[in-house]
């Protein structure tokens, strides 16, 4: 199982921890992961609203890549995820804008004929590798752990390609597979508050407390997400949050790649924990799944890599 | 107490061609169907802080009332979730309608003072127009020396925990080889 | 058979013509008086005249004239369209003394005027296809309708309201009713309602004493537990199979005294009451409510153990001192005779599943509105108090419209009777439980007689009215009072703002739409349904509960949503129809049937296989095929495919049909 | 600009479906191209192909065929049998020449008005395109052609 790879900004940064623990998780599993050469950014929905049809062009160079590569492309950014579905949807809808972004593309010699298949890592792990193949590599399973799955907009809306609208169940399922309880949690496709949280913060925060509150009414111990904007806004602003809403207790925020690969006995550093600006280890150890000394000093903040 | 004031809208108020226009943007061709039901603003988790809520941002676009809706916050506080065009029992692009409205007001530059979205996305576009990345620090340094510089010193306890955890680099973001981004978007641009 | 018209019999073809002003409708974009002053110089055409209105009575007069004056043999009226005024025409030309099918009509008004905008190309089209009707009719030939005798017995399909109306008034007059419902009882969904809209009259005091007539009807026939296996035949002559469902009960002797009910093995219900929409449990030998009509009790083969499993103490036997209970029914048969059937079937709720955030299935207080309805009856699983399944008593209530209706996603139509029912259900939960009633709506459509006032006495009671299509109902408690609440989401339209309002009960009104073997009923009686799946009536305002086929005719929602009053006005026209059709003791069959010229047959039997009403049969001494006028349907699909050309059909013969291909196409 | 070629289509209808679709819009007022002459057969299983077949040879440019959609056929199966003829109608009107845009088959039923509006403007344009079919002519010129080739040659004894 070979997938062409698209990390986008967000990965290679504030959202680091998703490629780091995604990259090892696959690697664990045996799926290959080639990212792409030279990829641009995908332009999300701030380049859509200054030029709707260079936007789609945007996202296309990065699909005729892929295409050129002939394989699968993985998108483990639910935002960008979104914007590359789109811009597949513009072409094959509006002539007009599939025929200017056919020009761009010739221009530097290019070409994207919409069969390009995106798919999401949530998608990859529940259908295309599937649960028994990973059921025999559990090493701790997450005993006690209560999980509460949140999916955000872009991997159910405009359309579910891949699960359903309205409940989505594909993350329980695969955490349930290694061994996780996971908690019913209706908010789980409401809006994180997207590029509110970091320019409006009067309407950003709230949306994200929306969240966090009722993840504590439900009793769950993390929240496990698939996008780093929803991540960055639910776990980064906690306490910015609290001055408004004392009674919001901290709760980690993690990647769901990070709760599997715990799973399957990698290392908390490899699953980049040390990441986290509010700690899972500590809970991690008090259920049990990792013992007390484990996680070593957090190792250097390398800069960035290579 | 609010200032008497004499609100009535004249026919000459309209501006049929910017409704028009918004028709011919992708999605947004069924604003007519609308029949006011309200599902959208019900469903947006957002609407209880815009000063106009969405329903009537469809009312007022398919009659025509563009100072109404190019004056309004709802467009930029719409954080383009697409639960309203999920939820319209009439299948309305409502998100779709959103997005055209804030392409027209940042290409006539009729948006609210102060408002950083706008802002946000011109620079935003500009960074991957130029480097086909984005470098998150310094595009939150252009916002906010674009909006209110002061409002920088009250980042700095996110810089922090950033900076800690190794999720913040300072390094302006590039493609290898941006030229041919710039020459894609160039053939790509609307030959006018 | 040779193609030269005059010496098709002896006397040479006389034709007259006559174009139809239809007012402006056709003059208007036709020139009339040109089409009537071209067509006079054709060859056999001996009258051509224009006239205002050809369908008045002095239209038809000039017809009757002119054949008996000019000594006419033929006729072809341009007008409006056959199917509205063929058999005005035919009626005429037969007052005239010549055979009512001389007469052709030509379509130059729908078919024309009205469709295009070029006053010298319509009139130009209009000449072409009054020439091929002049061409056409030379070769017509006298025919008569054949007359058919009608069954006098109708069979109405479906025991609600609607067909237990139409039973009734057919049964009144004299005539045998089959009524065929498939459930253990007559009463369909009315049976459930407490109230009914605007009075407030209680369902059953209205419904059940005309349960009990037709229960006592000498004249109907009821077959419960039953359905339609097999239908042939046509109109005042159909066949129908009607299947028994076994209900292991022995009909005749069980008097409905419920003993086996109290003595079968459970002790109490086992599966989900059906009638009680789930809200309570019934035992596998069941009455559906104690109105019953018949009340006869049934044995649910699913839920009974000795059916189900075959190892039960059948503690039920003995108890039934008429011995009523035969484990051994098998499925029964009964062939009938009817000249009409109304299909009255009825409609389905929508199922609020489909709208997941409403949370229906999910939220344990989210009721649909048929549950309420349930609730609120005093014959109902909670005698009438509105308790929640955790037993407590509501404050607050919130009832959503267009649940499933006006919607893309599941059916666009507005289904006229949830506005309605809300209000009733709204003033009879405030009634119970004084609880605060919150209307959620898009319009609030009230238009019927009395409609309104009710509308207004609901607004009088302190109810609240909320202009706004509810978009979510969630227990995602944002505050401490929408603590262990439903809290609804919906912007307050009128009063300009979004909402969230906490409540303890939600009540979902969800719209009606068809059955689900609504396609599997149509296709077997053979008519048509409209875009959403409802049943097709043959014309909204001329002809709305008979169909295209005759002798089937429509009453109630199966036709479309409507309410009560509506439902059973329909049901008193369909059941006019019906008698009309019997009393008339006969019904002319349209002539175009096939025949066989056995001189030309060569007995390939490729004909045979063609015929879906097996209507062809093969005389092996002649070596011929043969068809059987009465099975005849004049489709005209035998004829086509008769390699020999043998088979002609009247009024569409081959020479007719070339003859019109000839001349529409010939020059002026 | 030359007179434009108006085209001349027959149109068979079935009675039950596009018989009183066209009936409807009609009633609607809708407007179409008056090019179509509607021949009403009581179900489209009655064309018989020589009716096509006549309507070219007597200088018909198009052919419309409408009949229910398959299930809705008043008669249960008659538009089935009209599909199989018409396949191995079109293949032979190609193989003679005739381009096979000039037949055409829709089902239509009885309260689709909107799609004879639809299918008749339709086929007009694509006829006009292609142009009149003077099938008539043609042959007359073929007749005249035969007579000299007859006349050329002695008749072989």
């Amino acid at each position: 199982m070979k997938y062409a790879y698209f990390p986008g900004c967000s990965l290679k940064s504030s959202g680091r921890a998703f490629e780091e623990s995604m990259l090892k998780l696959f690697a664990h599993l045996e799926i290959e992961l080639e990212e792409l050469d030279d990829w641009n950014c995908c332009g999300a929905t701030a380049y859509m609203s200054v030029d709707e049809t260079s936007a789609a062009a945007l996202a296309a160079r990065n699909l005729a890549l892929a295409e050129k590569m002939a394989l699968p492309l993985a998108v483990p950014c639910a935002g960008c995820y979104g914007v590359l579905r789109k811009s597949a949807h513009l072409q094959k809808d509006y002539p007009a804008i599939q025929k200017q972004v056919k020009d761009g593309l010739t221009a530097i010699g290019l070409s994207y004929t919409g069969a390009q298949e995106i798919k999401h890592p949530l998608q990859i792990l529940a259908q295309d590798l599937g649960p028994k193949a990973m059921r025999s590599k559990v090493k701790k399973p997450l005993k006690g752990l209560k999980v509460a799955c949140y999916y955000g907009c872009k991997l159910v809306r405009p359309e579910a390609p891949f699960d359903n609208q309205h409940d989505p169940q594909t993350m329980e399922t695969l955490l349930k597979g290694v061994g996780a309880r996971v908690v019913d949690f209706p908010m789980k496709t409401a809006c994180c508050g997207g590029s509110l949280t970091g320019t409006i913060p009067d309407v950003g925060l709230e949306l994200s407390w929306a969240i966090l509150h009722d993840a504590h009414r439900r009793e769950a111990d993390v929240i496990a997400t698939a996008c780093p904007l929803c991540q960055f806004n639910l776990e980064c602003y906690q306490e910015d949050i609290q001055e408004k809403h004392p009674d919001l207790k901290p709760i980690p925020v993690v990647y769901f790649t990070q709760l599997m690969g715990i799973a399957m006995g990698l290392s908390p550093e490899d699953m980049a924990l040390h990441r986290q600006v509010v700690p899972l280890t500590p809970i991690l150890q008090e259920k049990g799944i990792l013992d007390s000394g484990a996680a070593k000093k957090s190792p250097p903040r390398q800069e960035h890599d290579a | 107490m609010n200032a008497i004031q004499r609100e009535i809208r004249y026919e000459s108020d309209r501006d049929p061609a910017f409704a028009d226009a918004i028709r011919k943007m992708p999605g947004c061709e069924a604003i007519d169907r609308c029949i006011q039901c309200a599902t959208c603003s019900g469903i947006c988790p957002v609407a209880s802080y815009m000063d106009i809520t969405p329903r009537r941002i469809i009312e007022l676009t398919r009659s025509g009332f563009k100072d109404d809706v190019l004056k309004s916050n709802t467009i930029w506080i719409c954080a383009s979730c697409y639960a309203c065009q999920v939820e319209c029992p009439k299948e309305i692009g409502i998100s779709d309608v959103m997005m055209a409205l804030k392409t027209k007001a940042i290409a006539e530059g009729t948006y609210p003072k102060g408002m950083p979205i706008p802002i946000l996305a011109q620079e935003f576009h500009d960074m991957v127009s130029q480097t086909g990345r984005v470098s998150e620090s310094k595009l939150v340094q252009k916002l906010y020396l674009k909006t209110n510089p002061f409002k920088m010193f009250g980042l700095r306890r996110l810089g922090m925990k950033l900076m800690k955890t190794g999720r913040m680099s300072l390094k302006g973001e590039s493609m290898k080889r941006p030229e041919s981004l710039q020459r894609m978007l160039q053939a790509a641009r609307i030959k006018k | 058979m040779s193609l030269n018209p005059e010496s098709n019999g002896k006397e040479e073809v006389r034709i007259g013509f006559f174009v139809c002003h239809c007012g402006t409708n056709i003059a208007g974009m036709i020139d009339v008086e040109e089409v009537a002053k071209y067509v006079a110089t054709l060859p056999n055409v001996v009258v051509s005249k224009d006239y205002k209105y050809m369908c008045s009575d002095a239209g038809q007069d000039l017809i009757v004239q002119d054949i008996k004056e000019h000594r006419l043999n033929r006729i072809v009226v341009a007008a409006c369209s056959p199917l509205l005024h063929e058999r005005t025409f035919r009626t005429a030309t037969m007052r005239g003394g010549i055979n009512p099918f001389f007469c052709h009509m030509v379509n130059i008004r729908e078919h024309g005027s009205w469709v295009h905008s070029e006053k010298a190309s319509a009139t130009e089209k209009a000449k072409a296809v009054a020439r091929g009707a002049i061409g056409r009719v030379k070769f017509h030939k006298p025919l008569e309708k054949r007359k058919e005798p009608v069954e006098p017995a109708v069979m109405v399909l479906g025991g609600g309201i609607a067909g237990i109306q139409a039973a009734l008034t057919v049964a009144n007059s004299g005539k045998r009713v089959y009524l065929v419902e498939r459930d253990a009882t007559i009463g369909g969904h009315m049976a459930y309602f407490d109230k009914t809209f605007p009075t407030l009259d209680c369902a059953a005091c209205i419904l059940t004493p005309k349960m009990s007539e037709v229960g006592a009807h000498p004249n109907i026939t009821l077959w419960t537990y039953s359905d339609v296996e097999q239908i042939t035949g046509y109109v005042g002559n159909y066949k129908v199979r009607v299947k028994h469902r076994p209900r292991y009960i022995i009909e005749k002797d069980c008097v409905g005294c419920l003993d086996c009910i109290d003595h079968c093995v459970f002790k109490n219900g086992n599966t989900d009451d059906e009638f009680n929409q789930g809200l309570s449990k019934r035992k596998p030998v069941y009455i559906p409510f104690p109105q019953a009509v018949p009340k006869i009790v049934a044995i649910d083969p699913n839920a009974c153990d000795f059916l189900a499993k075959g190892k039960c103490d059948q503690t039920c036997i003995p108890s039934c001192d008429k011995n009523a209970i035969d484990f051994t029914q098998k499925e029964t048969f009964d062939d009938i005779k009817v000249g009409a059937i109304i299909v009255a079937t009825g409609f389905k709720t929508f199922d609020a599943k489909r709208k997941p955030l409403y949370g229906y299935g999910k939220h344990q207080n989210v009721y649909t509105a048929l549950e309420v309805e349930r609730l609120v009856t005093s014959s109902g699983p909670t005698e009438g108090h509105v308790v929640l399944r955790d037993g407590r008593t509501p404050k607050s209530v919130g009832i959503v419209h267009c649940v499933g209706s006006r919607d893309h996603q599941t059916n666009r139509w507005c289904s006229r009777v949830c506005c309605m029912y809300s209000l009733k259900l709204a003033h009879l939960i405030k009634e119970h439980t004084n609880a605060e009633i919150y209307n959620f709506y898009i319009d609030m459509r009230c238009p019927g007689k009395g409609y309104e006032e009710f509308y207004e006495r609901l607004l009088e009671e302190g109810n609240h009215f909320i202009r706004g299509r509810v978009a979510e109902v969630t227990d995602a408690a944002q505050t401490k009072d929408e603590e262990g609440k439903l809290v609804i989401r919906v912007e307050d339209t009128l009063a300009g703002f979004a909402r969230r309002i906490p409540v303890d009960m939600v009540v979902l009104a969800t719209g009606l739409e068809p059955r689900e073997d609504a396609n599997d009923v149509r296709r077997m009686f053979n008519i048509s349904c409209s875009t959403e799946g409802f049943f097709l009536e043959r014309h909204p305002k001329l002809a709305p509960v008979s169909t295209t086929t005759d002798g089937l005719f429509l009453a109630g929602a199966c036709q479309g949503p409507k309410d009560i009053p509506d439902t059973v006005a329909q049901a008193g026209a369909a059941a006019a129809e019906a008698m009309a059709l019997m009393d008339a003791g006969f019904v002319e069959m349209e002539p175009m049937t096939s025949e066989v010229d056995e001189l030309r047959c060569s007995g390939c039997k490729t004909c045979l296989n063609m015929c879906p009403y097996s209507a062809i049969g093969r005389d092996d001494a002649k070596g011929v095929a043969v068809i059987n006028p009465v099975l005849c349907k004049g489709c005209g699909v035998c004829v086509a495919a008769c390699p020999s050309g043998a088979i002609t059909q009247n009024l569409f013969e081959d020479q007719e049909i070339f003859a019109e291909i000839k001349e529409i196409l010939a020059h002026a | 600009m030359p007179e434009e070629f108006e085209p001349r289509i027959i149109a068979f209808f079935c009675n039950w479906c596009t018989y009183t679709a066209a009936d409807l819009a009609g009633v609607s007022r809708m407007k179409y191209a008056p090019t179509t002459r509607v021949v009403r057969v009581m179900c489209s299983g009655r064309i018989d192909p020589q009716f096509v077949l006549s309507a070219f040879a007597q200088g018909a440019d198009g052919v419309l065929i409408g009949g229910c959609h398959p299930g809705d056929c008043h008669y249960i199966e008659g538009n089935y049998k009209m599909l199989r003829r018409f396949n191995l109608l079109k293949r032979m009107l190609s193989d003679m020449g005739i381009e096979k845009e000039r037949v055409r088959l829709e089902w239509i039923s009885a309260s689709e008005g909107d799609r004879v509006k639809k299918v008749v403007n339709e086929m007009t344009e694509h006829i006009r395109a292609l142009g009149p079919l003077k099938l008539p002519e043609a042959m007359a010129k073929w007749d005249v052609e035969f007579e000299e080739e007859v006349k050329e040659e002695p008749a072989h004894v």
